[in-house]
């Protein structure tokens, strides 16, 4: 049984709907102007709800983490999370993929909508996949109408391709592939489990 | 905003004129559409920029007019064979089929728009695994080095060639109107007059028939031919009137790019 | 107070804490194989977590959708969530790329020759526009000559129109024209007196 007042149940849900939705911890400072009501307040709320999350026994908990709120799984439901992982996130990146990190690489900044012009499909999905990789990261705004999302490649990006910068990438024009490049790049395109 | 027309049979907006004419309240024979589309592109010129949506509606409502119309027009029960009273019948079906099928695909296409504003109302979780199980997740990037990756930029985003329809295996009729000229001025002062079907030598391919019909009129344009048509429908007659026959076969439009009427 | 039966809180939490750190829906496939239930006892547990979410007023639901379940949030508090979503709103669909979607949606697989049949103009322009946002994507090959691509709707079409598979449209039966409308539309064919 929860330890919720019944009448603190509008606040809190505004906070589980804003929550479940955002991808970066919440601040309770946000809450609070979103929920206009106090910061002091916001933190009372989460910590009951908090609490009332673990008594239910919920697999999901309200955890407090830089400096914000978020979901995450419970501990004690690790071993199903990790074996979805392993089931379901791919060991290497589809063909799909690794041409929209091309495109992320050389043309960034770059929104959804141009992406999606160069590959002739919506690419969301794989968008989706790679910035929650942590490959590309949302780096700005579009200053026109829409203010669509900007993505570019990532700290993570770099350091796992072994580049110092993003200009230490080949340069497009020059590049001509030699026969072990040609190789390893067929190797990586060949259809095989992935996303 | 609504378009309005004003006739001397109707006046009022756009869209009611097709209802009224559709309950037999207006005579569509009454109704003349070259004075309603003036009155469109004069209003649209008015317009600071083109509403699509204004045009659009425009040009199915005129469209459905003109069906309309040429319906209406064309010959009553009396003058037709069974055969082409049962076409006649069957274009009929087929229209109405059509109608009835874009009206219920327009019907479902709200439906869609609704459940799709309808869902928007909810986002759906996207976060993912938390950095707690980072170790569990393999890293993708393992294979890929710089140079892989900028071999797959350079295929995507090289300037990919304009998508071309082959039309090498499309026979071409090489019938131009310019050779059909040629030929009718070689045949026409000797026979004075002679029918259309005549002209065109027994071919009665539809290229052919229209490299001859245009090739008529082309010198029609040029006055050196006059018709002769008994009565509507019936036979036309070319009648060469022309003296002499040197001042013509230049600038002739072939009324076609490539000059070939045949991949038409 | 929730009508989840307290022995099914285990299996409960353990569908929570999945569905919790997935991208996208997770289907009663997976989650029978990872709890080692039978599919039919997943969707009994979803659907009464769902309606116990429900009952409890949150902020979130587990929604069914494109086959699988997934946490959303819920309708209710749409204004609060609005800022927080990654996924950029995409601009309404014009009447004519609805009618075509439609169409897609009605009468997949389905070639670009048969659409615009349908339609009675080309319908090459709407298609790219709805295959750019992921509404509709090629299925498959037609057999007969030319191989025409066919075409039908994505797993992002379910997702954005909320829709658990195809099969939960309406019937198209539904949207046929009432007889008297058809009536009317048959006189205004009907050949008028002879000219």
């Amino acid at each position: 049984m929860s330890p919720l007042p019944s009448e603190w149940r509008p606040e809190a849900a505004a906070i589980e709907a804003v929550v479940m939705v955002a991808t970066e911890p919440v601040s309770s400072q946000l809450l609070s102007e979103l929920l206009e009501v106090s910061v002091e307040r916001i933190e009372e709320l989460c910590a009951v709800m908090s609490q009332a999350y673990e008594e239910e026994e919920r697999g999901f908990e309200l955890a407090h983490i830089a400096g914000g709120y978020r979901f995450q799984s419970h501990p004690a439901y690790h071993g199903y999370v990790e074996r979805f992982i392993l089931d379901e996130v791919p060991s290497r990146l589809s063909p799909a993929a690794l041409e929209t990190l091309a495109i992320v690489a050389y043309k960034q900044p770059i929104s959804r909508a141009q992406i999606a012009q160069i590959r002739g499909v919506n690419a969301d999905g794989v968008i989706r996949l790679l910035t929650q990789r942590g490959y590309v990261e949302m780096v700005g705004r579009d200053e026109g109408p829409g203010q669509a999302i900007l993505f570019g490649t990532s700290q993570t990006f770099l350091e796992r391709l072994g580049l110092e910068s993003i200009g230490n990438l080949p340069p497009l024009e020059t590049f001509v592939p030699d026969v072990s490049t040609v190789e390893l790049l067929e190797q990586a395109l060949r259809p095989g489990p992935e996303v | 905003m609504a378009f309005a027309v004003h006739l001397d049979v109707y006046d009022g907006p756009f869209n009611l004129l097709l209802q009224l004419i559709s309950v037999e309240e207006v005579d569509v024979y009454q109704v003349s559409l070259s004075k309603i589309v003036d009155a469109f592109l004069a209003e649209l010129k008015k317009l600071e920029q083109l509403d699509l949506e204004l045009a659009t509606e425009f040009l199915l409502i005129a469209a459905t007019l003109v069906e309309l119309k040429c319906r209406r027009l064309l010959p009553g029960n009396d003058d037709l064979e069974i055969d082409d009273d049962l076409s006649l019948f069957e274009a009929r079906d087929y229209l109405l089929a059509r109608l009835v099928e874009c009206k219920t695909f327009s019907e479902a296409a709200n439906e869609l728009a609704g459940l799709e504003s309808m869902a928007a109302r909810s986002a759906a979780r996207r976060s993912g695994p938390d950095e707690r199980f980072d170790s569990v997740a393999p890293d993708l990037l393992a294979k890929i080095s710089p140079q892989i990756l900028c071999e797959v930029a350079r295929r995507v985003l090289a300037d990919r060639p304009i998508p071309v329809v082959a039309t090498g295996h499309i026979h071409e009729d090489e019938i131009t109107v310019a050779e059909t000229l040629d030929l009718l001025v070689g045949i026409l002062p000797s026979k004075g007059r002679a029918t259309l079907r005549e002209l065109c030598l027994g071919d009665l391919s539809k290229v052919r028939f229209v490299a001859t019909f245009l090739a008529v009129l082309e010198l029609y344009k040029r006055e050196m031919v006059e018709f002769e048509q008994a009565e509507n429908f019936s036979e036309l007659v070319i009648i060469w009137t022309a003296e002499l026959r040197d001042h013509l076969l230049v600038d002739v439009d072939n009324y076609d790019d490539s000059a070939a009427l045949g991949a038409r």
